[in-house]
């Protein structure tokens, strides 16, 4: 039994609806520990002045520079002791979630037993990096957490100017739109990056992300500087079967309101059969009923994913698949939120080699990164100082059409090396025929 | 701090392998397709003909061990030992026989999980630290959230949407929870207090000044100690100064407002990628129910609910209907600080006649 | 006769082919006029080293400080004498046309013997800002040509850091597109700012460009200033005869392929009459034939023309017409060429009253340009630094959503007179109401 | 310059009124609709019945007094005295019956004007000074068009292009010829060689300094004297510099080079209006004809003439069928020179993964 709680009347209020209440949770953890019991009172201060009141500091495990985000309370009294003295360390372990986040009730439970010891009992899972964040420890007890937990086999994420915890999605484990091996791309780059991860020295923070496909469950195109989004070479693949199946059940208005008019380039017609254009080998084609057609113009698709989410497994992503892969996704310090923009517009993911092409890109990257950016500079600001054209140069990629929306639309560049230019590329597309 | 006798890290990033369903294990990369025989639950067939059902959950995020404990319980009796997690904090629990589906969601909902999420409803709104746990926060996202959520409950429960909502909230500009449909943010709307005694011995002003977006502030000598000074002209509220710079209070109980921002769209499908857009600030931080966010919350989902065509995410709607209609169906005021001034502004300006009247 | 040519065997080969020749032009004056024989041998020079060889200067006419654009030429000999000195002041007169470019035979004649006797007999039929470049004049000539000139009721455009010259097009004179009278907005303003464009005084160059409709022959936004572009409120009108005429010619496939699929809003369907939603004040048919229509969502027409355009006379602009205004297009000095964005999304131009509002609007926007504007900054250059809500503000116009593509993606604003702001907007629409 | 004797101007800005066809007059703001009976001539009907023919025909813009004449002979003879003039210099003559057309246009062309450029014809092309007259020209914009004009004479007579195509030249990169679906342009290569004897006396340097979007030029004193530096790595070689500072020289018979933009769109038809942008460039600037330039121009109009679809403009086209297949179609190579690095480049980037392969 902890001791008496703080009158807590505004955090009440939210162990009220139906929504699961964090504030219950707390308040059962604070019947058995005067430290959650602290900690409410500590948050209650929080709620009745609108104010937060944790301080940074340092605070970390033996032979990590990072991975723990330490807190200290800054709610005193007038000799400048804790008011809340059994909560005033409150620091996070930021642990690394294996890929897809996939656990048994066993590894769950030994966390649980792990956190009642030495924690708070509180666990959030996942942070927004995907950490499972084990929050509220003593400074004394982090060490001891985080060594039972690395005997686990988990490691310590990414916190500082790092690289940071990645996150996949669920991909080839469940959904049959992934293009790659989500959680084998993660794995590798993760292990690549473990020195990076646990000893920051980067410029700034560095994420990777992983989506099996254009949906980006992860959404990684906006806060990776890696992302890693699963694609396809060849043609929409198609289930006659399946797309009859689904024809009979949403009829023709659906279909035509709610896949042919939705895709972004046109390439859907609805095709008597006799008129699909088989000849033509970049065209598919799904089978409505016994005379219509549902016919693709690949040369056209953009690969949106829109047909293939509406209509699941009579259209499938193709069968050369592989990865686009975009830099430079981050939040809006400060030059305002960068999407990642497309350095590769496609690469293999299939063999070792395949993986280990992309630990070796990663690895460029970060290099490049290290060397250039300027401190507190992410990839993407980096890039656009620089310039994507010498960044993709810096790290020996080969410019491409499908970088850009549009060429540029303004005369301020020097082009005084293009026949050199032109030169390579026609001497690298020879190269490429011969 | 390290100590010779101190235990070296195993310094490796585990595989899943062990962690997997056994039928994701046995059919990884073999799926075929999918469909969801009631809100909450997906339905997977592989391509040999294996099936797996997935019940879907919502949970506080910042889960106590019990509740954890809870779930962990849950998921040896009715399913079969094993849990995910999705990017939103809902738990997933995966059987291989149809009939257990019942049962497991009747011990969830039973146990208060939940049980929705999928396909087009709202899921769990992702969000961040807050006072429990941030130095920089300017409000809780957690109570936000919960408070949202208890109001969203049907829609988390029910596929009523045109598709599905992302809602995010975050606790200070900076914006960890990320794009969203929806996501709720604290703004700023006085520049930094500056606790002048505590600059010297706590900031490194050369790191601060490079922080600041628009160059507002500068190194000054206050009371003949070195400082900052803050040109408020200039100042945009952003308090990026404030994390290498604890005495730049810019926290306020009253000045930190909430804004809510809307469009945001990760996915490729069908249009690109989007950030979210300014639609409504100045509203106020008022815990514990923030009882004006979710007013505005839920003013814009019910009016994508009635007025979107399906498969419209946000953002496609909008995109359809104009922001004029936006802003009159919804009854939200556009005002001057939506009009972009920040750089690149002039992309999102109207350089056309393309108008709705 | 003139004097012997210089050989010209670079420009001789512009005589060829089949479009007709300015360098034939050039010689049919030279055989009159040595001045162009040693304008000829100048042009020779230039292809043969690739280099021009004007330099610039001060010529003008009596009271006026720009509309002469001087030019001097700087191919001289050892001595530092002209070596065409013929040719060796060879400036251009910069003389407004008529509001869409209009004459009768006796004009021009009349302009072609006035620069027979005081010019090259080289007139440009019009400069790109719309001028009659009367091209080729001795600075003593000048005065005389412009005193002739402006006799006729012709007088000098702009130069220099003034307003310039504008243009309008053909519009209400011959154009069924048309949805103001262009060349009455053309006249007034330029009328309005005469003082202006003849003493430049300006921080740089002011451009005012007038189209009757969205099609924007004048390419307006792009190129001035300020854009006045028509368009309408209310619904596309139609005109079931000649909508069933179109149809009868072009047939479903052009209707469907060329005007439904290329709607930018998907605002066209085609329905069955009997289908048309009639009880919708928003929503107007053209007849196909019998039993089918074109319907078009007025709500959701974003008056881009193109549907009118194809089907001219079956479908028309509405009747509430006026235009829109958009301010700062200009080329790509110094921060990248600028397309106007609007700032009033709708003005009515019917009554003699409403085009006195777009005069005043203009002269508020000169105003302000004049006070706010750096020196060679251009009014979209202006925009760009101060903001367009402040540009706004200083000219007393309200905010309105039409301005924008979309609301602002980043926080970087200061928003703590957020309540005023939504009083303010509160007040005006009770008032509007009320 | 003012002596006192000298005429005072008459400041007045002339109304277009007694210059309108009168079948304008009578008609104003009262037109139904129209057609075209055959390239080059445009037929309007008002909504009283009344008619209009009109027959375009080009001509060389800079013309000198006989041709002016011989079109006035021909509007007084064939037409009805009237002529108006397009945006891109062709000569419009109006008639009122539809007999008076075959005669008019026999005579325009036998003078040698071709008669066309309407509807889904190349219009004449939109272009400037040049060595005849500007004083900081890199080419020679007539002589370019000319030459242009003569390889595409056809297609201005006939009207066999999937929409209107409209064609632009300009003599330095301030591009007065305006944006267009296929716009030829002098792209300098090199930073201007500064003449340093005439810096001091002919420019005033801090104006100079200004005008250089880079800021790349700064004073210095060069053999003692006040004059200019350029930072070479910075320099884009726009020839901004050169206006405000003649010595400044840019031009350079080898190194002032042509480059071609394509997709510029000013209507509002379909698409909002876009810039047009970089396709090739390093071209040689080869008077009298050009015959590189004009290679690159008929390549990309006849790959446009034969892909894209009814009424779409070169922009439109491009935009359906991606970047990537343009380069591929027309053969061109796409260079590092085409990714933007300019103020909000980065809009130009592909953010998403919508790709065609
Ligand atoms: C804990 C977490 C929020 C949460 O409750 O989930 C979080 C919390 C903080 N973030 Fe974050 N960020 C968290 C995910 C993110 C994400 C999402 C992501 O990783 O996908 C983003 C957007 C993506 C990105 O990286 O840009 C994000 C963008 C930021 C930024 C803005 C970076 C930028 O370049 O714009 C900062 C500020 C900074 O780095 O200086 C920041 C800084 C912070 C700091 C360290 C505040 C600070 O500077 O003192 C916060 C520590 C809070 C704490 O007490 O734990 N955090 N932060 C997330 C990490 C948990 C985890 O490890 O799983
Ligand atoms: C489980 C999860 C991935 C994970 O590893 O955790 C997931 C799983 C699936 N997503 Fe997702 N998505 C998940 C987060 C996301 C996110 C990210 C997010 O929520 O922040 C996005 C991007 C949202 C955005 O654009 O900002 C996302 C965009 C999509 C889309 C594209 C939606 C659209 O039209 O824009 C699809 C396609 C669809 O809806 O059919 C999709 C489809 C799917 C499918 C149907 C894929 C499949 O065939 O199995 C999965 C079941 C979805 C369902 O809920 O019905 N998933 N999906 C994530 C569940 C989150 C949750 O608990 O609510
Ligand atoms: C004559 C003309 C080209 C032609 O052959 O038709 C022309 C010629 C010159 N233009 Fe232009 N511009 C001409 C129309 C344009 C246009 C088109 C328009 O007005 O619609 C533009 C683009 C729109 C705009 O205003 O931005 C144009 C954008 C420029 C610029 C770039 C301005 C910018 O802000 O980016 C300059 C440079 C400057 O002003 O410093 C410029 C400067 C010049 C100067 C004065 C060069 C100079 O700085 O010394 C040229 C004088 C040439 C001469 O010898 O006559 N000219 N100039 C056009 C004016 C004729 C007329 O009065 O009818
Ligand atoms: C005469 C002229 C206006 C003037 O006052 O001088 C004019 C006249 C007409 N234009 Fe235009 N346009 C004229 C320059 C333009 C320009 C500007 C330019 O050429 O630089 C544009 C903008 C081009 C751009 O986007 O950059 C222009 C974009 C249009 C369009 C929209 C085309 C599109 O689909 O994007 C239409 C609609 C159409 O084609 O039916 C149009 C339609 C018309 C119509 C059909 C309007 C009508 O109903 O009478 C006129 C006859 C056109 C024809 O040639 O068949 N006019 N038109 C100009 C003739 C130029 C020439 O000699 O070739
Ligand atoms: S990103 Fe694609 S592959 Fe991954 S879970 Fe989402 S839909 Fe499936
Ligand atoms: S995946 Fe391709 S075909 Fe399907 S909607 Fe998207 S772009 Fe169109
Ligand atoms: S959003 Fe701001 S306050 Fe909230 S966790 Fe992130 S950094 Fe901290
Ligand atoms: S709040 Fe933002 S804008 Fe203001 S001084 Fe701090 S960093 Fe600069
Ligand atoms: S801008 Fe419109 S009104 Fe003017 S001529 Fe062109 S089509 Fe006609
Ligand atoms: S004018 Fe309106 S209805 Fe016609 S195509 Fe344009 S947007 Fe569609
Ligand atoms: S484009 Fe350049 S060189 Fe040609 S007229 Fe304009 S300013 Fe002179
Ligand atoms: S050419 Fe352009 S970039 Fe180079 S110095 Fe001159 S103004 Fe600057």
């Amino acid at each position: 039994m902890a001791k008496q709680p703080h009158p807590t009347p505004m955090l009440d209020e939210l162990e009220k609806g139906p929504w699961p209440s964090f504030i219950t949770g707390l308040k059962r953890l604070a019947k058995e520990k005067d430290y959650v019991v602290d900690l409410l009172g500590h948050l209650e201060h929080s709620y009745e002045t609108r104010k937060g009141y944790w301080k940074g500091g340092t605070v970390g495990v033996f032979g990590y520079g990072g991975g723990v985000i330490p807190r200290f309370t800054e709610i005193k009294d007038e000799k400048g002791e804790p008011r809340f003295k059994d909560a005033a360390e409150f620091h996070t372990l930021r642990v690394m979630p294996p890929p897809g986040m996939h656990y048994d009730t066993a590894t769950l439970r030994k966390f649980c037993d792990i956190w009642e010891k030495y924690g708070s009992g509180l666990i959030a899972l996942h942070g927004q990096s995907g950490d499972i964040m084990f929050q509220g420890c003593t400074t004394e007890n982090v060490q001891k957490a985080f060594d039972e937990i690395n005997e686990m086999g988990f490691d310590l994420g990414g916190a500082g100017p790092a690289v940071r915890t990645a996150m996949s999605c669920v991909g080839a484990a469940r959904c049959e739109q992934s293009c790659y091996d989500e959680a084998k791309a993660h794995h590798k780059i993760i292990n690549n990056f473990l020195d990076d991860i646990h000893r920051p020295a980067l410029p700034y923070k560095f994420k990777f992300k992983f989506s099996g496909c254009p949906n980006d469950c992860m959404n990684s195109i906006q806060r990776a500087d890696m992302a890693v989004i699963g694609t396809w070479r060849d043609n929409i693949q198609t289930d006659d079967e399946l797309g009859k199946k689904w024809f009979a059940k949403h009829g023709m208005n659906e279909l035509v309101n709610d896949v042919v008019a939705m895709c972004p380039t046109r390439a859907l017609q609805i095709k008597d059969a006799k008129d699909v254009r088989r000849d033509n080998p970049y065209i598919s084609a799904v089978a409505l009923n016994d005379t219509q057609c549902l016919e693709i113009d690949n040369k056209d698709c953009v690969r949106c994913m829109h047909c293939i989410n509406v209509m699941t497994g009579a259209l499938a992503p193709g069968k050369d698949k592989g990865a686009t892969i975009l830099v430079g996704g981050k939040s809006h310090l400060k030059i305002g939120a960068l999407m990642g923009t497309v350095i590769v517009p496609f690469m293999k993911l299939e063999t070792e080699e395949d993986f280990d092409k992309l630990v070796e890109l990663a690895q460029n990257i970060v290099d490049f990164f290290a060397e250039n950016a300027l401190e507190h500079e992410r990839a993407g600001e980096m890039i656009e100082r620089i310039g994507l054209a010498n960044f993709l140069e810096g790290i020996g990629l080969d410019v491409d059409p499908n970088m850009v929306n549009n060429p540029r639309m303004n005369p301020y560049v020097r082009t005084d090396g293009w026949d050199e230019e032109v030169a390579k590329i026609n001497a690298k597309k020879q190269a490429a025929a011969a | 701090m390290a100590q010779p006798q101190m235990r070296k890290p195993v310094e490796y990033f585990l595989d899943n392998k062990k962690f997997l369903h056994p039928k994701f294990a046995a059919n990884y990369g073999n799926w075929k397709y999918h469909d969801r025989p009631r809100p909450g639950v997906l339905h997977h067939v592989s391509k040999t003909g294996d099936e797996v059902w997935t019940v879907r959950c919502g949970t506080q995020r910042q889960m106590d061990i019990y509740t954890i404990r809870t779930l962990c319980d849950i998921a040896d009796q009715y399913g079969e030992g094993y849990i995910r997690f999705t990017i939103r904090s809902n738990a997933e629990i995966m059987v291989s026989e149809e009939k257990k589906v019942a049962p497991l969601i009747e011990a969830l909902e039973k146990a208060g999980f939940p049980v929705g999420g999928t396909g087009n409803s709202v899921s769990m709104v992702a969000h961040t630290q807050g006072w429990l746990h941030c130095d920089i926060p300017g409000t809780d996202a957690s109570g936000v959230v919960k408070a949202m959520m208890d109001e969203l409950f049907e829609e988390f429960k029910n596929e009523q949407m045109p598709n599905r909502v992302r809602l995010s909230t975050s606790c200070c500009e900076i914006n960890c929870g990320g794009q969203a449909d929806i996501a709720v943010v604290i703004q700023h709307t006085k520049p930094p207090k500056i606790n002048h005694d505590l600059v010297a011995n706590v900031c490194e002003r050369p790191a601060v000044v490079a922080r600041c977006p628009v160059a507002a502030i500068r190194p000054a000598l206050v009371n003949g100690k070195p400082s900052l000074e803050v040109d408020e002209k200039k100042c945009v509220c952003c308090g990026a100064c404030y994390p290498p710079c604890p005495p730049m209070q810019i926290n306020d109980p009253e000045h930190s407002k909430i804004a809510i921002w809307v469009g945001g769209k990760n996915s490729n499908a069908r249009s690109k990628p989007t950030f979210h857009k300014l639609v409504a600030a100045g509203l106020p931080n008022n815990p514990p129910r923030w009882p004006e966010v979710n007013a505005v919350v839920k003013k814009i989902l019910m009016t994508y609910k009635e007025d979107a065509r399906p498969w419209e995410r946000m953002a496609d709607w909008i995109e359809r209907i104009g922001w004029p209609r936006f802003f009159e169906k919804t009854g939200l005021p556009f005002t001057k600080y939506m009009i972009d001034d920040w750089r690149g502004g002039r992309y999102n300006l109207n350089a056309s006649t393309h108008i709705r009247f």
